[in-house]
């Protein structure tokens, strides 16, 4: 493959710089290549900025331009046009049009993806702009294209029935070898429409086990871990070969609840259930992180969605128990809450592909021991949840829900409780509650534009969410990443959606 | 006077080997039916729902949900009757065709090939550390049975044998690349990453090999042979040599067999423990995600694999025993 | 020499050596650490202390505390009963089936030989780690299930040394002899076979024992068959692995348990008879 | 350099329950001993005494003088360097002594090679040319297990003369081979005094002792009772234990009372035939044996002797004939074997075995008493393994376990080979009266035609495929 003369030039102007240039960034974290399509595995390509989105995300996570320099929707809102930028070339040296960027994003609704959440109609390129129309307003659709399902690959990735087999993207780096479902090495890519970046070469590999992450950062095997376990971290911090980063995310652990099971189907079950729940134990005891324990559904990053509630009020183990002795429970001689003959027991599913679930379940366990409640539970797959959700059979789901799959969390909002009254609730959100007032107020949230208004309704939203409970929230999330001390410029993206390595150099 | 070279008695190694490598072929098939079927029957049976499963082994528990399982429904055409999936299954089987794995798309075999390499390198490479430790710690522990080395040996045995692997890997890891930063703590590529995780394996399988040494050389050593073999003049280093070493390996050898079945979950724990790319760590999720295909592959492979290896266990004991070919 | 000697072992087996009175007596200890423990201190293995995880052990806490505040020397207890029990069982349903295969096959000899032999060398080569896997699949949180499926594979090592065993035995005159006599089948078994296989099927159980624990272990490691908050040795080594580095006397107890239990059962085996 | 090749200046032996008393002796070149005893007596430790291989927990005393040089007797390691080159050791149960995984030259070319020195081929060359003097040339690349008693013999006294020793030490050559084979193997240690070595032989079969000749010392619990050359000690011994060794002989027991008129036969066979491995063991043969009646067998090793036994006791099928039996008693039929240790089991008390069967049978304990002060056994052995018995004694308590059960027909499978002269007489004269006053028909095998013929009834020789009848006064010479 020989290399263009110009960017030969370019690698002898910077022959000073390339003794630390070409030192190979090694990228460490726990999560698998299951495959090349973005469907399955966009992320990794997303995070190793292989390839790009039509829409990019700023500082403080809210839209910003990518591939589409600018976008606005049409006066009825029902058609959106996006007016490409015309500077970019795909890795196989093709130029990104309007066509090759529908093609894709075509291929990406046809499988299971963001773009289902959004009523789109059609999407089509009209000269360098790209037209997607819709069946109804949608106003968060800009948030959808920034997500990595929605990455933009060349015509050449395709083959023709449509699957991916080779990741031919826009972004900075270039996929040199792939073994899934660990590792992946990438390259510099010199016709970069953007800044070119400072590292030559990089390498991501999956490590499942938090305490090899962990190792692999002592050792110095890798430049950057991300996701440590809460133990090893303190660890780190004390090794000074090492810099220690911490960024809230807008990743909820919560409990969905069945809201049609006859124990939990008043309110006031629910409520004495999250009052029973020592949020500031789980989250300084487990967690390591007291900052973490969370009386509401969304954290302070996302805005106005958070009502600032804290943590400590939360807990109320005599008004539970005043709330279950009004619903008829007495306690029967073994300690179980007991109303005539039926004992208070429940099952909660959980999954361990998050090691911290099996832990915080087996502390709600214990804590809602102490008001009578009897807890199974029953650690398993994650799909057991949405199928739970569907055949009715699911009691308690703990999980960890991620409100920011989008910069806006309105996209996930919609999926999770819906706008229908008729039918309300998702796989991931409510199950058998409905309100009409949330229903309706979500519905305007999707067309309203101005963002005062947009603020209010969000703030009415979260209050009624933490009185009703139909999902009950535990504890927040924390990306965490061990840097080597020798990299400047690291940055955590508190979306999850780029690990940011065209922005690092190697210091002096 | 000349010597007439005797008719040869005693036939060369390869007597008998015929009928040997036709029981083993036997045997393979034999295997390769039981585990399809077992697996198959199985895999039915597992409660949860298949679409689900495969859905979130496919795009991550963040995104599964009911949508993306009716798509995965429908793909894999998941509702066939029973029956006929088997005898399909078992067609392809016939012409080697194990299919495509559920949740990457890839035929099996490929997959396979490249985790199969991996785990059978880390496999290999564990068999011939733990042959370096085990059996000659075990040998010379035998020639002074219940000498002070015998007995720290046997603690140290049952040490080992109570560690879990894990925690031996993760004391290899500090010790040798954390604080000596002698090689590295784990991922794959080059050669050196294999080293501690094949140690982590070697130690578990010395454990036992040393014992089975020290006994078999134990017996060895107090035998009438091997006293007559010092008594008509050899020293100590010729008989052990010719005839303690080559006595005491066989047992040993006639191990080796029994030790695989150790070797395969050991192999689990270390994949998962250093990120190594291998066949019990791709087991691991394929039956978390109902990969059926994958499973199937996986079983058949690992089956076929431990025939072969016994196979191969049997021709040493063939070539080091004599009295086998009788 | 150990007073411990069970008057059913009496008339099983012949009298306990030094070394096998060591065994029985670190097994005795360990079994009744196991069972005095629930009735001395009234700890609940189950119940949490979130402000006080990780404690060294003290006075109040002879063994510390975990990484959920919780006791651990409840919960070591409470693990030594349910893995002994579940040892015991994997090491049962193994051994008694591979005994008695192997005695058949090694006396009666012939067709049955071949086909038992067979049968074994195909079980070998299944992939036990593959059965387990599934078995937890098809009965999640069931540890009984789990244990029964690990001996799936270890049954197998039973028949292999009773049979070769049972093979030199019935060709002996002493076995020509008692059957003479007219001594039938199951006494044969007891006076002839049974005190020359007992070292051997012993030192295999005390190895059965601790596989089936580890394969407990190595499956809560790949995060498959958990069911907290049952206290299981195996469990409790992956709950505790992430704080080796904080607390390493923590993750040390059940590993120490499990090592007194294989060198105990071990010793109890007795030096090979040969 | 002194004339004589080996020399022991009261040479004494220490340990856990053993003492041998101080032991002298002086062999010239040419020069014969023969130590005789029983088991017990001591005499394969003064020869390892000698050899410097005495196990762990035994001390030896005195001095050695081998070829001119000076050893300490306590001093094992030095004289490691003379084996195979200066001193050679013929072990006891050669077909052990042999790696069971190696070839029979191979073993013998190792002792040319590194012993003697030799290169490889020069090594092969003279392996395979002894091997072929001493008759072996077919069994040259054969595995142990593949040799018969006598050939094994024969190939590890190749092994252990390669190294050109002057002093060969057999160890019980003759232990557990047939009357043709001891012969032959008395005849090739004889060559090495020929040769102008030294010959030191540990037996407890006087005829070797006799046919060897040389010095004969004879030993009891570790002490010499009597020393001096073989004709005269062999003839007219002075000290009592001589004599009562002498008498051991089978051809000087006193004859049985005779049998008096047959009854019914217990058990008889006719036209019986029997091939093994293709070789036809003996063809329509018939015999019966009536109560009270001792009916000898007697043939070379591998002729059949046992097989015909086992088919009396329904144990082993005939090829063809039909054998009939009393039908009455169905425990009737007994057999006592070769080597008494193998035909119990080592882990239990004698005592728990005697319950079993007392239990089995429900018979009344009081027999046991008696029968067992008959026997010569008294109580306290039965707190004993068998393994803690002697040879003779676990015989005697086979013959009373057998007896409880009122047999009508015993199969005796050479029972004494394995044991001393003194007991073996002892035993078959007890095995003989028992017979007769139980009115128990005994076939009893032996490749000893000497004690066949004295204390048999009838005699049927097997050996070359036909039943001969020997006539009852059996010719002495062919002893």
């Amino acid at each position: 493959m020989v290399r263009p003369p110009r960017s030969l030039l370019l690698a002898l102007a910077l022959l000073p710089l390339s003794a630390a240039a070409d030192r190979p960034l090694s990228v460490v974290a726990p999560w698998e290549i299951t495959g090349a399509d973005p469907s399955t595995a966009g992320y990794v390509y997303a995070r190793m900025r292989v390839a790009e989105t039509l829409v990019d995300t700023d500082a403080d996570g809210q839209p910003a331009p990518g591939l589409a320099g600018s976008w606005q929707p049409g006066d009825d809102g029902l058609t959106w046009r996006f007016a490409l930028r015309d500077d970019v070339t795909f890795h196989d040296g093709s130029p990104l049009t309007a066509q090759a960027a529908a093609t894709s994003l075509q291929h990406a609704q046809a499988k299971p993806g963001m773009l289902d959440s959004a009523p789109i109609a059609a999407i089509e390129a009209e000269g360098d702009e790209v037209v997607i129309r819709l069946d109804s307003p949608f106003a968060p659709l800009p948030a959808l294209l920034a997500h990595s399902s929605t990455l933009v690959l060349a015509p050449g990735a395709f083959d023709d029935e449509g699957r991916v087999t080779k990741v031919i993207g826009t972004g900075p780096y270039r996929v040199k070898s792939v073994a899934p479902p660990q590792r992946l090495e990438v390259e510099r890519f010199d016709d970069y429409w953007g800044e070119a970046p400072a590292i030559d070469s990089a390498s991501y590999l999956a490590v499942g086990r938090g305490e090899t992450r962990a190792l692999m950062a002592e050792s110095g095997d890798a430049d950057v871990v991300f996701t440590l376990e809460p133990a090893s971290r303190a660890r780190l911090a004390r090794d000074d070969r090492l810099t220690l980063h911490a960024e809230p995310l807008p990743r909820t652990i919560v409990l969905k609840v069945n809201a049609e099971h006859p124990l939990l189907e008043d309110e006031r079950a629910r409520q004495a259930l999250s009052l029973a729940i020592d949020r500031g134990g789980i989250a300084a005891g487990l967690l390591r992180n007291p900052e973490a324990a969370a009386a509401e559904l969304f954290p302070a990053s996302l805005g106005p969605w958070h009502l600032g509630l804290d943590a400590g009020e939360a807990q109320d183990l005599e008004r539970a128990r005043e709330l279950l002795a009004e619903l008829g429970w007495q306690a029967n001689g073994s300690g179980v809450l007991e109303r005539n003959g039926e004992p208070f027991e429940l099952t909660l599913r959980t999954f361990s592909d998050r090691p911290e679930l099996p832990l915080v379940a087996t502390a709600l366990q214990d804590q809602w021991r102490e008001i009578g409640v009897a807890l199974e539970v029953a650690v398993g797959n994650a799909s057991e949840i949405p199928s739970g959700h569907r055949d009715g059979s699911l009691e308690l789901g703990l999980m960890a829900r991620n409100y920011g799959l989008v910069p806006d969390p309105l996209g996930t909002l919609l999926d999770d409780f819906g706008t229908d009254p008729e039918a309300m609730g998702g796989d991931w959100g409510a199950m058998g509650w409905r309100d009409d007032d949330l229903a309706s107020w979500l519905d305007t949230l999707r067309q309203e534009a101005d963002s005062a208004a947009r603020g209010e309704l969000a703030g009415r939203v979260a209050h009624r969410l933490n009185e009703a409970m139909p999902v009950v929230p535990v504890a927040w999330y924390q990306q965490t990443a061990a840097v080597d001390a020798e990299l400047e410029g690291f940055s955590i993206d508190p979306l999850e959606r780029s690990y940011r390595i065209d922005e690092l150099r190697w210091g002096e | 006077m000349s010597v007439a070279l005797a008719s040869r008695a005693t036939p060369r190694w390869t007597a008998g080997l015929g009928g040997l490598l036709l029981q083993r072929l036997f045997q393979a098939g034999l295997v390769a039916w039981m585990v399809g079927t077992l697996t198959f029957v199985l895999t039915r049976s597992l409660p949860g729902d298949m679409a689900y499963r495969i859905a979130a082994g496919r795009y991550g528990h963040d995104m599964v949900n009911t949508s993306a399982a009716e798509a995965v429904r429908t793909e894999l055409a998941l509702d066939q009757p029973a029956l006929g999936a088997y005898f399909g299954w078992l067609w392809d089987l016939v012409q080697f065709d194990l299919g495509r794995s559920l949740v990457s798309g890839e035929p099996v075999m490929a997959e396979l090939w490249h985790q199969l390499g991996h785990s059978l390198g880390l496999a290999a490479m564990a068999v011939l550390l733990s042959l370096l430790l085990g059996p000659p710690l075990g040998l010379i522990a035998g020639l002074k049975p219940n000498g002070w080395l015998d007995r720290v040996s046997e603690v140290a045995a049952s040490v080992l044998r109570a560690l879990p692997p894990f925690a031996v890997g993760l004391l290899l890891i500090l010790i040798f690349s954390v604080s000596l930063g002698w090689l590295p703590a784990a991922g794959h590529g080059r050669g050196a990453h294999g080293v501690l995780p094949a140690l982590t394996l070697a130690l578990a399988l010395a454990a036992i090999s040393s014992r089975v040494a020290r006994n078999a050389m134990a017996d060895v050593s107090q035998s009438a042979y091997y006293a007559f073999s010092r008594t008509k003049g050899l020293n100590e280093r010729l008989s052990f040599l010719r005839h303690g070493l080559r006595n005491a390996a066989v047992p040993v050898v006639a191990y080796l067999g029994v030790q695989f079945v150790y070797l395969i979950e050991g192999v689990m724990v270390v994949e998962t423990l250093f990120a190594w790319p291998g066949i019990g760590h791709a087991l691991v999720h394929a039956i978390v995600a109902r990969d059926v295909p994958m499973i199937q592959g996986t079983a058949l492979v690992m089956g076929l694999m431990f025939v072969a290896l016994n196979t191969v266990v049997d021709l040493l004991c063939h070539w080091l025993d004599p009295r086998r070919r009788i | 020499m150990t007073t411990l000697t069970l008057h059913a072992t009496r008339r099983w087996l012949p009298a306990l050596s030094p070394r096998q009175g060591l065994g029985a007596v670190l097994l005795a200890l360990l079994l009744a650490f196991a069972w005095l423990v629930p009735w001395l201190f009234d700890a609940d293995p189950a119940r949490q202390q979130m402000t006080r995880i990780l404690q060294l052990p003290s006075l109040a806490e002879p063994l510390g505390t975990d990484h959920l505040g919780r006791s651990l020397l409840a919960r070591l207890a409470a693990a030594v009963q349910l893995s002994f029990g579940m040892a015991l069982l994997s090491v049962a349903s193994a051994a008694i089936p591979g005994v008695i295969l192997g005695v058949m096959a090694g006396w009666r000899g012939g067709w049955l030989d071949r086909v038992l032999g067979s049968l074994a060398d195909a079980c070998l080569a299944l992939p036990g780690l593959l059965l387990v896997l599934l078995l937890v699949a098809i009965a999640p949180g069931n540890f009984w299930a789990l244990y029964v499926g690990i001996s799936l594979v270890l049954w197998i090592e039973y028949f292999r040394v009773v049979r070769a065993r049972t093979r030199i035995l019935v060709a002996s005159p002493q076995l020509e002899a008692s059957r003479l006599l007219g001594f039938g089948p199951l006494a044969l078994f007891r006076r002839h076979l049974w005190p020359e296989l007992a070292p051997q099927v012993l030192t295999l159980a005390a190895f059965g024992a601790a596989s089936a624990i580890l394969a407990m272990a190595a499956l809560g490691f790949v995060s498959v068959g958990l069911r907290p908050p049952t206290a299981e040795l195996g469990l409790m080594m992956i709950e505790l692995l992430p704080y080796y580095h904080e607390a390493p006397w923590a993750m040390a107890q059940p590993i120490l348990v499990l090592f007194v239990l294989v060198l105990s059962l071990n010793l109890l085996a007795g030096r090979d008879p040969r | 350099m002194s004339v004589y090749l080996l020399q022991a200046e009261d040479l004494s032996i220490q340990g856990e329950g053993v003492t041998i008393a101080p032991f002298s002796c002086a062999l010239e070149a040419g020069g014969r001993l023969t130590l005789l005893g029983e088991t017990g007596s001591g005499k394969s430790l003064i020869a390892q005494a000698i050899m410097g291989s005495l196990p762990r927990g035994l001390v030896a005393r005195g001095r050695l003088l081998i070829d001119g040089e000076r050893f300490a007797a306590a001093d094992g390691r030095s004289r490691r360097a003379l084996w195979g080159r200066r001193l050679a050791l013929l072990p006891q149960e050669p077909w052990h002594a042999l790696d069971p995984t190696m070839r029979a030259v191979a073993q013998v070319a190792e002792s040319h090679r590194h012993v003697a020195g030799r290169d490889r081929r020069a090594a092969h060359r003279a392996a395979w040319a002894d091997l072929t003097e001493l008759g072996l040339a077919t069994a040259g690349s054969k595995l142990p297990g593949e040799l018969s008693g006598g050939m094994a013999q024969r190939v590890a006294f190749a092994a252990a003369s390669a190294g050109g020793a002057p002093i060969v030490i057999a160890d019980e050559p003759t232990k557990g081979l047939d009357a043709p084979r001891r012969d032959a193997v008395v005849e090739l240690l004889a060559r090495t005094p020929e040769r102008g070595g030294a010959l030191v032989t540990i037996t407890h079969d006087i005829d070797v002792a006799r046919r060897l000749g040389g010095e004969v010392v004879i030993l009891r619990q570790g002490r010499v009772v009597e020393r001096g050359p073989a004709r005269q000690v062999l003839t007219h011994p002075q000290s009592e234990y001589g004599q009562r060794l002498l008498e051991a002989e089978p051809g000087r027991w006193p004859r049985p009372a005779p049998l008096g008129e047959r009854q019914a036969a217990v058990v008889s066979a006719r036209g019986l035939a029997k091939a093994r491995g293709g070789r036809e063991l003996f063809r329509d043969l018939s015999l019966a044996v009536s109560p009270g009646e001792i009916v000898g067998v007697v043939g070379p090793s591998g002729c059949g002797k046992s097989t015909l036994g086992d088919m009396l006791l329904g144990m082993t099928p005939a090829d063809n004939g039909d054998i009939h039996r009393a039908v009455d008693h169905r425990f009737g039929f007994q057999k006592l074997y070769q080597d008494p240790p193998a035909a119990f089991s080592p882990h239990w008390r004698l005592s728990r075995l005697l319950d079993d069967l007392v239990r089995r049978h429900r018979l009344d304990r009081a027999a046991i008493g008696p029968l067992m002060a008959r026997l010569g056994l008294d109580d306290h052995l039965l707190a004993r393994r068998p393994g803690e018995i002697s040879g003779g004694e676990l015989q005697r308590f086979a013959i009373l376990r057998v007896l409880l059960l009122e047999p009508c027909f015993l199969f005796a499978d050479e029972p004494t080979s394995r044991l001393d002269p003194i007991t073996q007489r002892q035993t078959l004269e007890l095995l003989v009266e028992l017979a007769r006053e139980r009115r128990c028909g005994v076939m009893l095998v032996s490749h000893d035609p000497a004690l066949i013929e004295r204390i048999c009834d009838r005699r049927i020789a097997l050996g070359d495929g036909r039943l001969r009848e020997v006539e009852p006064e059996l010719d002495p010479a062919l002893a």
